[in-house]
């Protein structure tokens, strides 16, 4: 049983097709990388998966439960939570709120009031903000909104994390912390599927990576693989031969 | 010709002609709202501001209506202008993103809406007060329509099309689009944003000004009737889009077709039927008619 | 904001100056003069839409004007259970007719509804308030053939106290929505509806549900308001000012704290009945002005600016709100 | 800490806010009551008020239309009925009461209820409770009146009321023994009156147009019964929502099935519009009766400032200069002091009387107490510019001046000015032409 | 040409660009590269006047041009070509070239103007009638650089103009650039492909989560270890 797994999965956007007929497998405690140029249908694919859209055809399980026409706060409950390119946290509320919204509501089970605060607060201490639980969200560094992101997708207790450009935007030793930072994650048992453009990372943390262009899936295979298939040097890593940055 | 036809006619053309002043009314709310982000509640009382300065014009100073538009669109147009580079530029500095500006220029709308009937008031008196212009009958196919109609559709064409014209052609005319479209890189090929906005602000309000003049001519004035002439603004430019300018005007013609027809039926259902059918658009199709 | 619910101490102050403040109202009619009565009775109807707006539209960002839609429903339960003759239900039963009556019509309004985003929303709940007066102005003229309905009379203290009563719910419905796990629902979605509903927010249930308990308080306050007018119609039921003054209040009064709406409802009220009296020649004008400057000058209203003015006076230190 | 202070912070403006009037009601009370220890060297003589030596003037409360949709009506009669009638008062030094053994002039307290009914009722109470006025003057309206008539009733205040008058109103009459309603309406005596005057001339037919309002409603349902009596037939009875603008259609197809008589039951919004349209596509019934609006001023001026040009329209009138000298007097005075546009032939007739018997019932009762003056009201005739003038009373209830003192029913416009026309054959009746029918073409444009 | 020195900028509360000093000199293409979210487009943003800067100050052609607003400083002369294009999606392309020559000075010799750019990109005047939405990403991309072009610059921003385009119309597009240059149109150059960018360019800087890390010839960034490991995968 695979924990994701889409079929033929397309969506398009007036006459454009933004994901076209992708098939795509996740293994339970995978690390797998989405890669591909700017507008190639990686966030898109993420919103079909967390379905902010529906794909039309295609079709997409999760524990071979189709979850196809599912609401996005079914999704999450059923245990695949996201992060978001821009970061969408909620800025006027404070940290701690932000991760017991998650917290209170990623499961369909009730929590109560204790626990949500509870699991807030050893959820804030592992990403390190602890300190800024009470400060309003947007007053946050980049970075930290990231690993804020994070955790709010932690606090609902997922299976299957989605990281939307994590690294974007983080220096040297941020990009560091935050590879660190998924392979704990990984470490926990959560599967990970991450849109990312830092090479460096999606080299050292991916078990296996997908390259996508122009909404069509061009390979997929492990990081050695992918830096040596000829496809994807040719539209993405740029013709020759070395991995610079898209 | 026989009676049927006569009255499919009425119906027919007294619907366009209907619509030619709900555009009128209409479109300058819509370049307001479509460029300068302002759904402006006081966009009747420009209009009841238009109407009393003809009347006073012509019944004290004895000012041609035609000419009054002359003098009072340019007026209305200074007062609108002005009133956006204060006002509503404030607000905007002031405002955190544009929801909150949307919000907030609404509400601000809202105390003009005051301000404008309490001077209106203070400087008409409250009475009713009418004179009538060009009303006598022409015969259209049989139909007879009243001048002042006709010349209020004309008017309202022919200030759509210049104003269409305006923005297609001219250099002002293309900022404007792109302002629309998206002020921040319209202002990076040169345009200056407030000034174009505060030049939309100030044509809608001009425009509501016009209209004010020319349905004075038709109509009994009172402070207090801007207000209906705002929410069937509100009707039209949903019907034809937020924002659109012929689709404004072809919203007007529609509604004013759409309000001759229930008026043959039930005239007391008509403007329910008016907010039925732009709530129903709404929900079905919230971007208008013509909206994309 | 919303620190306090880790430090349980700073409740006692607040809630002893409320408990006084109730202790007054509750006593009221014992002291003060009828028209005092009257007045805030008037104010209460003012905080109570106030309130129950800020309770949907402050929390979720969803800018509603169908506050009179959900006032005349109100009103109108009452002109229809309580005529001038034969009335026969009891008045609080009515108050809940009105109430249920209007979170029903919320209820299918915000199914409809609610998936309209900004401006779209707003127009189409204002179109909500038009087109029910107008539906039942014709209703009521082609179908009953009566377009003016008498209300009891009642008791002005009688009136008073469910006023009150209703404002302590409308309260305290508030205080707990805010604090709940609802109520963070709720502010999630304000604050970004799309990560709300990817974090396993039902995004519009919860909106619905809110919508609908926010227009039972309306519904509930025009129906006992009602009794006050002794005569309506349509047009007298559904005003669209109605819709306009609890935004005016809430954003006058301040939404970022939970007395702000009930500030600016009963300082604004207030305004506007001074003006009314004293100035009422140039009553809209003043009331304009007020709107103008105060949207201008005070963008988080009169707890913002209080707020404000206190830091400079305890020494201009950042504090975190 | 400083999050706390600012809660005791809000928290003490809030009861501030609440306390406020309380703490104003409180000092105004403790002015009144102290008054008259001030003055301790006099007592209050036997049976006289309390404010014996301190009352200044008669306090008359009224709240009213100055803004909204009904400041126009609110604006045009009443109002400058009540400006003249203080004038005049106060120039004569006031009203002598004899409660106080001298005259007291009258001074106004007029609210602004912006045309909404829940603030006109609070302003009512708060013109009773707080002001403490010694009379109520009406608000403007037929629902506002109804809305009032009860709470007036309720607190035993004198109303005796002018702008609005419907047969709802008279149904409620015997529950408000302190309401007096002073204008007619439709079935009293003004839609029989012109059904008969209609079928004298022969008229066969009738198209109704009438707005969608309890006025419309009464006066759209009366003509049906009254023209059906008289066996003239109604062709169609068409109500229009008040906030509709365009009547295009309509007088095409009232046009179309070319009625003797063309009756529009609306406000000026809808009659000025219609009566121009009427003109522009030359729709000429031989009947028009039009109203409220047609029977102003500003009706006549407002088809290119000439008022010949609504030649033979029909409306509600009671009286004009011609009807008596002191009419002719009245309408110079007000004419002066609101111009010709807003005289009013059919309400300022209604008006006028009011302020007088209200001030003959002053001086013959000698007090200011309501309850005495209703009563002397209720069971005494007076004279006024009407001549006898007195109500019918509902039993226990409130009264409604008698048709027998109207001086007419139905105008016409004839040579510019308004002429009565009609009014049954009860004594006071004074018409001052003869109805024309059918009506003379509109002039040419 | 035009000098930027000691620039502080924030983005509601986060402080976005730190203390960020650098030159651009006439004629030559100057280049800005940097990670997604480091600031490249805010100090665009700041230089181009859409953001006011907190601190610090920008001189373009000698004068302080910090606290003009956008609109003034293109009749300066510079261009700003944004990411993602920004195009007038519901004018054609035509109108989108005669809006890039709004200013007064261009717009009166827009005609002659048009001829140039149009001998620049081909497939413009070709595809003028159509609407911009139409076009496909590397018309768009060839429009919005002929818009900037339009105003008759003598510096034009170019943000990120490879952006999702297939590798043989980023060469294009690169080469175009390097035209410009040679036509004497100075070039300050955003772009996250940074080998092109290196090898196209005369100078450079990094920016790295907003502050400035790396300035200096090309030749010394494509040689310095920092880059090659950070930017150049290598």
């Amino acid at each position: 049983m695979y924990i994701l797994e889409g079929e033929g999965v397309t969506k398009y956007f007036g006459g454009l097709a933004a994901v076209d007929g992708v098939d795509f497998r996740v293994d339970q405690g995978e690390v797998v990388g989405l890669i591909g140029p700017n507008g190639a249908g990686k966030t898109t694919l993420f919103n079909l998966i967390s379905a902010t859209y529906s794909p039309k055809p295609g079709i997409i399980r999760f524990k071979d439960i189709d979850i196809t026409h599912k609401k996005p706060y079914q999704i999450c409950r059923m245990g695949i939570a996201r992060t978001f390119q821009m970061v969408k946290i909620f800025g006027n509320l404070p940290v701690i709120e932000n991760v017991r919204a998650g917290a209170f509501f990623g499961k369909s089970t009730s929590v109560s009031s204790a626990n949500a605060t509870k699991d807030s607060l050893e959820l804030l201490e592992y990403m390190g903000l602890s300190q800024v639980a009470n400060t309003p969200a947007r007053d946050l560094t980049l970075a930290n909104q990231k690993r804020l992101e994070v955790a709010r997708a932690l606090a609902t207790k997922p299976e299957l994390l989605l990281l939307d450009e994590m690294m974007a935007g983080l220096n040297q030793a941020e990009v560091a912390g935050a590879m660190q930072l998924i392979t704990s994650i990984k470490d926990r048992g959560i599967t990970i599927v991450m849109i990312e453009h830092v090479m460096k990372a999606i080299m050292n943390v991916c078990d296996r990576i997908i390259v996508l262009h122009h909404g069509k899936k061009i390979a997929e295979g492990t990081p050695q693989e992918i830096a040596t298939s000829e496809s994807v040097i040719e539209v993405y890593l740029g013709e020759d031969h070395h991995a610079g940055s898209e | 010709m026989p009676e049927s036809i006569v009255n499919i006619l009425d119906i027919a053309i007294g619907g366009l002609l209907l619509g030619g002043i709900y555009a009128l009314i209409a479109m300058g709310m819509s370049l307001q709202y479509g460029v300068a982000r302002v759904l402006n509640f006081s966009h009747g009382e420009f209009i009841m501001v238009g109407a009393f300065s003809t009347l006073t014009l012509y019944t004290v100073v004895g000012i041609n209506p035609l000419i009054c538009l002359v003098i009072i669109g340019p007026v209305i147009f200074l007062i609108g202008f002005l009133l956006h580079r204060t006002l509503f530029h404030q607000l905007s500095l002031r405002a955190p993103n544009a929801d909150a500006y949307a919000a907030s220029s609404i509400l601000a709308s809202f105390g003009l809406l005051f301000i404008i009937q309490n001077l209106a008031l203070l400087g008409w008196g409250a009475d009713y007060q009418a004179y009538t212009y060009l009303n006598f009958g022409v015969s259209i196919g049989g139909a007879i329509f009243s001048a002042n109609k006709l010349v209020i559709l004309g008017f309202s064409i022919g200030i759509g099309l210049i104003f269409y014209i305006f923005l297609a052609r001219t250099r002002t005319g293309k900022g404007i689009r792109a302002a629309a479209q998206d002020p921040a890189t319209a202002s990076l090929m040169g345009v200056n944003i407030n000034r174009v906005l505060a030049l939309c602000f100030g044509f809608g309000a001009a425009m509501a000004g016009i209209a004010g003049v020319l349905y004075s001519m038709r109509i009994p004035l009172n402070p207090a009737m801007g207000t209906q002439y705002t929410i069937i603004a509100i009707i039209v430019i949903v019907l034809g889009g937020l924002g659109s300018i012929p689709g404004a005007f072809i919203g007007g013609l529609i509604l004013g077709i759409i309000g001759e027809v229930v008026t043959s039926i039930d005239p007391s259902l008509s403007m329910a039927a008016y907010y039925f059918i732009f709530m129903l658009l709404l929900l079905v199709r919230p971007k208008g008619i013509f909206g994309k | 904001m919303d620190t306090t619910r880790f430090k349980s101490k700073g409740f006692y102050i607040p809630g002893i100056i409320t408990l006084i403040i109730f202790a007054g109202l509750v006593t009221l009619p014992l002291f003060g003069s009828l028209y005092n009565v009257i007045l805030i009775t008037t104010l209460l109807m003012y905080a109570n839409l106030t309130v129950s707006w800020v309770l949907f539209s402050g929390l979720t960002g969803y800018m509603s004007l169908a506050t009179a839609a959900f006032f005349g429903v109100g009103i109108y339960a009452s002109a229809l259970f309580l005529p001038i003759t034969g009335a026969e239900l009891p008045i609080l039963v009515v108050v809940l007719i009105g109430g249920l009556a209007s979170s029903i019509i919320a209820f299918g309004a915000g199914a409809l509804t609610l998936r309209l985003r900004g401006i779209y929303f707003t127009i189409f709940t204002f179109g909500l308030v038009v087109l029910i007066m107008e539906l039942l102005n014709w209703w009521e003229l082609s179908v009953n053939k009566i377009l003016n309905r008498y209300i009891m009379l009642v008791d002005n203290n009688y009136i008073f106290y469910v006023m009150l009563g209703l404002f302590v719910l409308v309260m305290l419905t508030f205080f707990f929505i805010r604090r709940s796990k609802f109520g963070l629902a709720m502010r999630s979605i304000g604050e970004n509806e799309e990560a709300a509903s990817h974090m396993g927010i039902n995004v519009t249930m919860v909106k619905i549900v809110t919508f609908a308990i926010s227009a039972f308080f309306m519904g509930a306050t025009g129906a006992i308001w009602a009794t006050k007018l002794s005569y309506i119609n349509p047009h007298e039921a559904f005003k669209v000012l109605i819709s306009f003054l609890p935004v005016l209040m809430a954003i006058f009064g301040g939404m970022g704290h939970i007395y702000g709406p009930v500030i600016g409802a009963v300082i604004f009220a207030y305004l506007q009945e001074t003006l009314q009296t004293k100035f009422s020649e140039i009553y809209m004008l003043s009331f304009g002005v007020v709107l103008v400057l105060a949207i201008l000058y005070m963008p988080h209203g009169l707890v913002g600016l209080i707020q404000k003015v206190w830091r400079r006076i305890s020494g201009g230190k950042r504090v975190h709100t | 800490m400083k999050k706390r202070l600012l809660i005791i912070l809000i928290g003490i403006c809030v009861v501030a806010m609440m306390a406020a009037p309380l703490i104003m009601t409180g000092c105004g009370e403790e002015k009144e009551t102290t008054a008259p220890t001030t003055q301790p060297t006099t007592t209050v003589p036997e049976g006289k008020p309390a404010d014996y030596y301190t009352k200044e003037y008669i306090l008359i409360g009224a709240s009213r239309p100055l803004s909204g949709a009904n400041a126009p009506i609110g604006d045009a009669a009443y109002g400058p009925v009540m400006k003249m009638w203080e004038e005049k008062v106060n120039a004569d030094g006031g009203i002598f009461v004899a409660d106080y053994d001298r005259k007291l002039p009258i001074k106004f307290i007029i609210y602004d209820d912006a045309t909404d009914i829940g603030t006109m009722v609070r302003l009512t109470e708060k013109l009773i409770l707080e002001d403490e006025v010694d009379l109520l003057f009406s608000a403007c309206g037929t629902a506002f009146i109804s809305a009032q008539a009860p709470i007036a009733n309720k607190y035993s205040k004198l109303l005796i009321t002018a702008e609005g008058g419907a047969t709802t109103m008279r149904e409620s009459l015997p529950g408000l023994p302190y309401v007096f309603v002073s204008l007619p309406f439709s079935d009293h005596y003004q839609l029989p009156v012109f059904a008969d005057m209609c079928a004298a001339k022969g008229a066969k037919t009738a198209y109704i147009i009438s707005i969608a309002d309890l006025h419309g409603v009464e006066y759209g349902g009366v003509a049906n019964m009254e023209f059906g009596r008289v066996g003239i037939d109604v062709i169609a009875n068409k109500s229009v929502p008040i906030t509709y603008t365009d009547f295009s259609l309509l007088v095409k197809e009232a046009k179309a099935a070319d009625p003797d008589v063309f009756c529009v039951f609306a406000y000026p919004p809808i009659v000025l519009p219609v009566t121009g349209e009427m003109m522009a596509i030359g729709f000429n019934p031989p009947a028009v009766i039009m109203g409220p609006g047609a029977n102003f001023g500003f009706y006549g001026l407002s088809f290119g400032g000439d008022p010949l040009v609504v030649e033979g329209v029909t409306c509600f009138a009671a009286a004009n200069s011609k009807t008596s000298p002191e009419f002719a007097e009245a309408f110079a005075a007000l004419e002066e002091l609101v111009g010709w546009a807003n005289l009013d032939w059919w309400g300022a007739p209604y008006y006028l009387p009011l302020v007088e018997i209200i001030e003959q019932a002053i001086v013959a009762t000698g007090t200011l107490d309501n309850d005495v003056l209703r009563d002397y009201i209720a069971t005494h005739h007076f004279d006024t510019i009407l001549g006898d003038t007195y109500f019918e009373m509902f039993g226990e209830g409130g009264g409604l001046m008698v048709k027998e003192t109207h001086p007419g029913e139905i105008g016409q416009w004839q040579n510019g000015i308004v002429e009565i026309v009609g009014g049954g054959d009860w004594p006071a009746v004074v018409l001052t032409s003869e109805w024309v029918y059918p009506k003379p073409d509109w002039p040419a444009p | 040409m035009l000098e930027v020195s000691n620039l502080n900028a924030f983005y509601g509360n986060i402080h976005v660009l730190w203390d960020i000093s650098f030159t651009v000199k006439e004629a030559e293409i100057f280049a800005l590269i940097g990670a997604n979210g480091a600031g490249k487009s805010t100090l665009l943003r700041a230089i181009s006047g859409l953001l006011l800067p907190a601190s610090g100050t920008i001189t373009f052609l000698g004068q302080r041009i910090d606290h003009l607003s956008s609109n003034e400083i293109v009749e300066l002369g510079l261009s700003h070509i944004p990411e993602g294009r920004k195009l007038f999606t519901e004018m054609s392309v035509r109108e989108n070239l005669e809006m890039g020559a709004y200013t007064k000075p261009a717009w009166v010799q827009k005609a002659e103007t048009l001829k140039w750019v149009y001998e620049i990109f081909p497939i413009l005047k070709e595809r003028e009638k159509q609407l911009a939405s139409t076009l496909s990403g590397g018309e768009q991309q060839m429009l919005a650089m002929g818009r900037g072009l339009m105003s008759r610059p003598k510096l034009c921003i170019i943000d990120e103009p490879s952006n999702g385009l297939a590798p043989r119309l980023v060469l294009e597009v690169f080469k175009v650039i390097k035209s410009l240059r040679d036509q004497d149109i100075t070039i300050l150059l955003v772009e996250q492909n940074v080998k092109h960018t290196l090898e196209t360019a005369d100078r450079a800087c990094v920016l790295e989560n907003g502050r400035l890390a790396l300035d200096g010839t090309c030749q010394q960034l494509l040689d310095s270890e920092h880059i090659r490991k950070a930017y150049l995968g290598l």
